[in-house]
């Protein structure tokens, strides 16, 4: 059903109907309203699940860790700081293969401390070896979240679902609420083969040595790998169901047949998309290339997904200081394999929550007309506010 | 489409207001986004808030820089004569005052209503929130989205006495302004 | 078989195929059932660890069937017994030794209120017949012992009754006459024995005969005949030797006249000890034991202390009998033929040349004491009349435990000339009929019994109760007579809960400690209840060696030797 | 679950991985196929595991197991004990064991047992960690475990330090005691701070119960292992386990060395009940802590007659000890069955023998 929800609140809903059975979470900006609305909804006595009020994000981490193992279905979200203190329980997750579903409302890392959104939290756990997809709009979110708990059981991975801080978590917005029958359909039961049980009881987390360790992260990666089809498969299930898909890997839009292209992840795709709508006439169109799965990362599909581009912005909504933007370093090289690869022009974007006008489309293609424009950039930044030595 | 930006203080309920007007104009068959410009602000600090409605999905994610029209839930915020900037011309500006509209005409080079929001909402509800009060004359004004899509997106968000009370707050207060005033400009 | 994870866990119990007793380098725990110090110390060869073993778990009759398995006679040892095995006893550590014989006294007592059966079975008809000369603690316990290993016995006795010194030389006070005719006669009527009575070795019969007519001889006539006293000075006409005084006072329960003035005992047994009580308590102005050993004290040397049982010392003292130790009688002074004074003088064993030790006088010690009796008690030796060729001087001294004189001739109790107890006659009675079964069966000697024995620093005390020893009623000086029983039995209730303090040294408790102990899992028990250690197993595949058993063994029954693989 | 399905569930987790000391009423197990199987007692950590020669902890640990399996899983603090029991492949646990972090067992444990709780199931959920694991870094974790009121059983195995990475001192280390970190020397008798007072910390979350045991009393120490698991709630136990290799003992000493722990009044036995005391171990014979330092390595700077210091420090952890027989009152009265002595008495057949 249609209905004008804010994110956070669609988010908490769809968990909803997903019927976790532990959810555990710390309040961090921006994610607050994310439990918030759990918490209302266990209170009102429409959700049963335990929720875990933890001490801190490590412990959220930790919590649902535990319950995932002993076989429950279990949900956290957190971001930014959050992230980076759950950083090495996502590690611990991802390694003793948990299936469980995260979402990230995703928000800058600090120092300067700064609330705002951009992706530097999730980027810092890019290695962590979850699934991490991205989500353009709060009805992609909502639908990446029930997908995600799919992904999770099907994969034996945790699926790190994110969503722009405040862009998507507090804008309210027209949604297409998936009613409990649809859900009930498309997501079966929770099963984990792993779970603790004594019945069967094994033992998680030993210790291994040299003798092992880089079989079990090639199986770690080959998993990832496989990943891929998973999250093909299962959103074209959810077509099936919900007469919607939520992007795949990537999606292409935008004008498919233009010679320069911007991908990006999250929500900078929609003020891209009004963009060319506005400024084409101006700038020329552009392919628009929505990057959903970060990990596993759609080499191919992304191969694919550029034939015939000439130029492609890649926006980083973080940085790698010392290297510059990671999605366009990872695109960059995993296109260097094409015989005909575009160009690759890397900007970092909306750092910190700096607003993204619509403007940047116009602004970031005019750019790369220019044959001496830089391979990297932190685009919207106003050097003429820092020292002269800094700029 | 048409873009809003709300001025308020911290507790004032900008944000509110602008999910509700984003709500009501769901109701009344628009395509609808409302956001904060979310800061670390506390109470009393100025705050703002973007409404878009369309008749067509809205993708654009920017803040609300030229809004058609601005609602500013407390006049002293308009000490900053830079809190208009990017009024788009041809635009309103509705204001929560005590003073008379032509305190505001004669400072702004806009149209504007001043409308005593907060003394109606103590009137009716008992408490100073002028956020409803001034979504129903700016309704009342504009003729985009009907009374009774708010009176349906409150009813979405508040039930019993509360419910009760803002729906008499609205019919007083869309009472209290020229009834689509701005209406042509809204159709424009 | 590893199964094929992908690492992130591994089955249950899958350490099982990691076998940690590859550690183990240096060390590794046994179980050695080793001899606790009671048993060594029991001339009777009582394994009395292994029956409080059995009465721990209120299993009585077993107990006293294991007791019988060494002494038929508990009801008279644990009467008249000097217990060595209490002196030994690793608890006097702790808080003191086990009341060792009063339990074994109520063993014996409760076999015979109860009907208990001695665990034997009838000899077969045409077992081979052992002949035993005297029917004393020592040849009754020879005959028992034959019986048990399925001889028959045949006992020849010079007196009209069987229980030798048990009967003559033990008053009443000690042994009542009741309990020791229950027991013996129990024993008497067990099947396979004969008993010949009023035969007389030399009158009767002669060793030759009865080797010619037996299957194998022991000997046990016990010591009659008074050792010379080595005095100087006249002997009073009237002097009355110790054993044959306490004889004539049971037979007819009178005591000479000069008994009522101050008399001197010199000697240091049981016997002169009983005489100083009995003259004492028949109205003797006082009584003086004189003797070479010492008395009981801190740096009295075991070798040195007086040989009686340390309660009737205790007793003797409190009825106020004067003891000189340390000293002898070298001098008797007279008055006509009667005695009137003595003179004593110190002296001391100690170790000369040889490493033997002797007595030394010390001159200028002397002092005469003014008398009215003087009694000597220094011993009895072997009545040599029909012993011909048998004794070395006035005792056998055979020169093996098993008192072997010649083939199939064995010696038993204190004519053997190194005993002096009536356990250690009924251990001779055990170690002959032991051999007597070896040598017909062509063996020179039964095996050995090799275990060690266990010290008290081979135990862990932590792990005992504090308990202390059952107090024991005995009869008030004022009440004591010639008859009653001086010290009095214990209940069922006092005898169980003696037998908990018993340590089990040396044998294992059944405790628990090693297998709960255990940090690897490596004590395996077999059982879940059971008392003699037999259902704990070392898993030598995943012991360690670290050595915590042994040492949290309370027992000493773990020990750890050096690892040889 | 009905009470048949349980106790039919429980009997078929016994068959399978051992089990406890058979009550009356329980039917006889079939004929184990070997010895080590027909133990009677619940193998929760068998066999094989790669600790130390005496060690302390696996000690305690397989005690735990015994008192509280079959029906448990167990979340697993980094540490010797972890390390010690699942190198892969291999596992020596026989309950749903898992590890994951250093700080977080307490935590994954409150998960498990929110897991428990969603599905209506009652397995009892036990957490593990060392004294690094729980006194630092892992104590916020376990704070928040106690004040959210979960349903575990946390048990700290204090070995006094950092053993997994090779002795380094941890809040738990006692005063005056030598490690790689704070190690004796010219200027310095070992750790110069005291032993964190964890149990008051704990008490002061008003849990349901909290305990002190050491691997020196078995008895007493699964006496509260049972009662832990039969308290609904948060509990916690910390169980004094010597580690051979970092207090420098003989291997065989562990025991001996923690009950001296005991009698001395360093490491005090007593239970709390919603924050109060309710229970001590009485001390019947208080020794010198001289008698149980002087069988560690880690305090042989202690007995260098040459060195003032020396007694001092001494005379400081006789303070200390004597200030912990004060302060819960551990002075015993007389002869007390379960006393610092009567608590370590055998007898023969062992602690069952008798029951009927």
């Amino acid at each position: 059903m249609r209905e004008a929800l804010e994110g956070s609140l669609a988010i908490a809903r769809a968990v909803a109907l997903t019927k976790p059975d532990v959810v555990a979470a710390y309040p961090i900006t921006p994610q607050t309203h994310i439990v918030e609305n759990l918490s209302r909804l266990v209170a009102d006595g429409n959700l049963h699940t335990e929720f875990v009020s933890v001490e801190s994000e490590f412990s959220a981490a930790s919590v649902v860790l535990g319950a995932a193992a002993a076989g429950a279905r279990a949900y956290t979200a957190s971001a930014s700081q959050g992230i980076l203190l759950m950083s090495e329980v996502m590690f611990n997750i991802a390694g003793l293969r948990v299936p469980l579903v995260m979402t990230i409302a995703n928000r800058s890392v600090g120092a300067p401390l700064n609330i705002w959104n951009d992706q530097s939290d999730t980027m810092a756990v890019r290695d962590a070896g979850w699934i991490q997809l991205h989500c353009a709009s709060n009805q992609e979110a909502v639908d990446t979240t029930i997908q995600a708990f799919r992904i999770a059981q099907e994969t034996d991975l945790p699926v790190a679902v994110n969503m722009d801080g405040f862009v998507l978590t507090h804008t309210m917005e027209v949604i297409d609420m998936p009613t409990q029958e649809q859900v009930d359909k498309f997501l079966p039961p929770f099963e984990f083969a792993g779970a603790l049980d004594p019945a069967n009881p094994r033992s998680m987390g030993t210790l291994v040595d040299p003798s092992f360790f880089p079989e079990v992260r090639h199986s770690h990666h080959a998993a990832l790998g496989k990943a891929l089809a998973k999250i093909v498969e299962i959103d074209a299930a959810f077509k099936k169901v919900f007469g919607r898909a939520a992007g795949g890997l990537l999606t292409v839009e935008g004008d498919k047949k233009a010679k320069v292209g911007i991908l990006a992840m999250g929500s900078v795709i929609g003020t891209m998309l009004a963009g060319l709508e506005h400024y084409q006439g101006e700038v020329g169109p552009a392919r628009i290339i929505k990057l959903r799965s970060y990990r596993p990362f759609p080499a191919k599909a992304l191969r694919e997904a550029v034939k015939g581009l000439e130029k492609l912005v890649v926006i980083d909504r973080a940085i790698s200081p010392g290297l510059g933007g990671l999605l366009g370093t990872e695109v960059s090289a995993v296109l260097s394999t094409l015989e005909k690869a575009p160009k690759v022009y890397n900007y970092a974007l909306g750092l910190g929550g700096r607003d993204i006008p619509e403007t940047m489309y116009r602004d970031l293609l005019k750019t790369i007309e220019d044959r001496k424009a830089p391979r990297f950039a932190v685009f919207d930044a106003d050097l003429d506010k820092l020292p002269p030595e800094d700029r | 489409m048409i873009e809003y930006r709300i001025h308020g203080r911290g507790g004032q309920g900008s944000v509110a207001a602008a999910y509700l007007l984003a709500a009501a104009a769901f109701e009344a068959g628009f395509t609808c986004q409302a956001f904060p410009a979310f800061g670390a602000e506390r109470r009393g600090a100025p705050v703002m808030a973007f409404v878009r409605i369309d008749d067509k999905p809205i993708t654009l994610r920017s803040q609300v820089q030229a809004p058609d029209y601005m609602i500013v839930q407390d006049d002293t915020l308009l000490l900053d004569p830079n809190l208009i900037n990017g009024l788009k011309p041809g635009g309103a500006m509705l204001v929560n005052s005590r003073k008379p509209t032509a305190h505001f005409a004669e400072r702004f080079d806009t149209r504007v209503v001043a409308f005593p929001a907060t003394e109606l909402a103590v009137e009716v509800i008992g408490k100073p929130i002028p956020n409803t009060a001034l979504l129903a004359a700016f309704l009342a004004l504009t003729e985009t989205v009907p009374q009774s899509a708010l009176v349906a997106a409150l009813k979405g968000r508040f039930h019993g006495p509360v419910l009760e009370k803002n729906l008499a707050l609205i019919e007083k207060a869309a009472k209290a302004v020229e009834q689509g005033a701005w209406k042509e400009m809204a159709d424009a | 078989m590893v199964q094929i994870t992908r690492g992130q866990w591994a089955g249950a119990g899958t350490s099982l195929d990691f076998k940690t007793g590859s550690w183990r380098s240096t060390q590794r725990p046994v179980h050695i059932h080793a001899k606790a110090p009671c048993h060594v110390s029991c001339p009777a060869g009582e394994d009395q660890q292994a029956w409080f073993a059995l009465l721990q778990e209120h299993r009585a009759e077993e107990a006293w069937a294991s007791l019988v398995n060494a002494n038929p006679m508990p009801g008279v040892t644990g009467r008249v017994c000097p217990h060595p095995c209490e002196t030994a006893c690793n608890r006097v550590q702790v808080d003191g030794a086990l009341a060792i014989h009063n339990v074994e006294r109520w063993l014996g007592d409760e076999a015979v209120r109860l009907g208990w059966d001695y665990p034997v079975v009838a000899p077969a008809d045409n077992a081979p017949t052992v002949a035993i000369v005297g029917a004393g603690p020592g040849g009754l316990s020879a005959a028992y012992h034959c019986v048990r290993l399925g001889l028959k016995a045949e006992i020849f006795e010079a007196l009209p009754e069987a229980g030798g010194l048990l009967r003559s030389a033990l008053p009443p006070t000690r042994l009542p006459r009741a309990a020791l005719d229950r027991e013996i006669d129990r024993i008497i009527a067990l099947p396979g024995i004969t008993l010949n009575l009023r035969q007389r070795l030399g009158r009767d019969i002669t060793i030759d005969s009865l080797r010619e007519r037996f299957d194998a001889v022991l000997l046990s006539p016990g010591c009659e005949l008074p050792k010379p006293w080595s005095v100087k000075g006249a002997v009073p006409a009237d002097l009355h030797e110790g054993l044959q005084l306490l004889r004539d006072f049971m037979d007819h329960g009178a005591l000479p006249d000069n008994a009522k003035g101050d008399v001197i005992v010199h000697g240091g047994g049981n016997t002169a000890m009983d005489i100083c009580r009995i003259v004492k308590r028949s109205g003797a102005k006082s009584v003086t034991l004189i003797t070479a050993s010492g008395l009981p004290g801190p740096n009295t040397a075991p070798d040195d202390l007086i040989n009686v049982v340390p309660r009737e010392l205790e007793e003797a003292r409190e009825e106020g009998i004067e003891i000189i130790d340390h000293a002898t009688v070298s001098r008797l002074i007279m008055k006509g033929s009667r005695v009137t004074g003595v003179e004593i003088i110190s002296l001391k064993k100690e170790s000369g040349k040889d490493g033997r030790k002797r007595r030394v006088e010390f001159e200028g010690t002397e002092r005469v004491v003014s008398v009215d009796m003087v009694v000597p008690c220094v011993g009895e030796q072997v009545e040599p009349e029909a012993f011909e060729g048998y004794l070395d001087g006035a005792y056998f001294w055979p020169d093996n435990i098993y008192g072997r004189m010649a083939p199939r001739v064995f010696a038993i109790g204190d004519a053997r000339g190194s005993r002096g107890t009536v356990a250690a006659a009924i251990g001779d009675g055990r170690l002959a009929a032991e051999a007597v079964v070896a040598e017909l069966a062509g063996e020179i000697d039964p095996p050995a019994d090799a275990r060690p024995t266990m010290e008290a620093d081979g135990l862990n005390t932590a792990y005992y109760a504090n308990a202390d020893r059952t107090r024991v009623l005995k009869l008030a000086v004022s009440e004591r007579t010639f008859e009653a029983e001086i010290e009095g039995a214990i209940s069922r209730t006092e005898a169980l809960a003696e037998a908990q303090r018993c340590l089990s040294c040396g044998n294992c408790l059944a405790c628990d400690n090693c297998w709960t102990m255990c940090p690897d899992n490596a004590v395996i028990k077999t059982t879940e209840l059971a008392t003699d250690g037999s259902h704990y197993v070392f898993d030598y595949d995943f012991c360690k060696g670290c050595g915590l058993c042994t040492q949290e063994c309370p027992t000493g029954y773990i020990q750890s030797v050096a690892e040889t693989n | 679950m009905a009470k048949s399905d349980t106790s039919k569930r429980l009997s078929e987790l016994r068959m399978k991985h051992g089990r406890p000391p058979a009550s009356p009423s329980e039917p006889k197990a079939e004929r184990a196929a070997t010895l080590r199987e027909a133990q009677p007692r619940f193998r929760g950590l068998e066999s094989g595991h790669r600790a130390c020669q005496g060690c302390g902890e696996a000690l305690a640990a397989r005690l735990v197991m015994e008192g509280a399996g079959p029906d448990v899983m167990v979340a697993n603090a980094t540490g010797c004990l972890e390390v010690f029991t699942t190198p892969w492949p291999q596992s020596a646990w026989r309950v749903p064991w898992i590890h994951s972090l250093f700080e977080n067992s307490a935590a994954v444990a409150s998960g498990m047992e929110s897991a428990m709780k969603a599905k209506g199931k009652h397995t009892k959920v036990l957490s593990f960690g060392g004294d690094g694991g729980t006194y630092d870094i892992g104590f916020q974790a376990l704070s928040g475990m106690l004040e959210r009121h979960h349903n575990v059983l946390y048990v700290t195995y204090d070995n006094e330090a950092y053993m997994n990475t090779g002795i380094q001192r941890s809040s738990s280390t006692p005063h005056a005691a030598s490690t790689t970190t704070s190690p004796a020397g010219k200027e310095r008798m070992g750790k110069r701070h005291l032993k964190k007072d964890l149990l008051s910390i704990i008490a002061a979350h008003h849990i349901p119960y909290a305990a002190s045991a050491s691997v020196a009393y078995p008895g007493d120490l699964q006496r509260k292992v049972r009662y832990a698991m039969g308290v609904e709630g948060p509990t916690f136990l910390v169980i004094h386990s010597p580690c051979p290799l970092g207090w420098k003992h003989d291997s065989a000493m562990t025991i001996e060395v923690a009950r001296r722990g005991v009698q001395c009044g360093l490491f005090p036995l007593v239970e709390l009940e919603r924050g109060a005391l309710t229970n001590i171990m009485p001390i019947r014979e208080p020794r010198p802590v001289a008698d149980y330092l002087e069988l560690q390595g880690r305090f042989a700077h202690l007995f260098n007659k040459n060195d003032y210091r020396a007694q001092e420090e001494l005379d400081h952890l006789q303070a200390l000890a004597d200030h912990n027989i004060e302060t819960y009152g551990l002075r015993g009265e007389g002869l007390d069955p379960v006393d610092s002595t009567g608590a370590g008495h055998v007898r023969r057949g062992g602690p069952l023998a008798g029951r009927s």
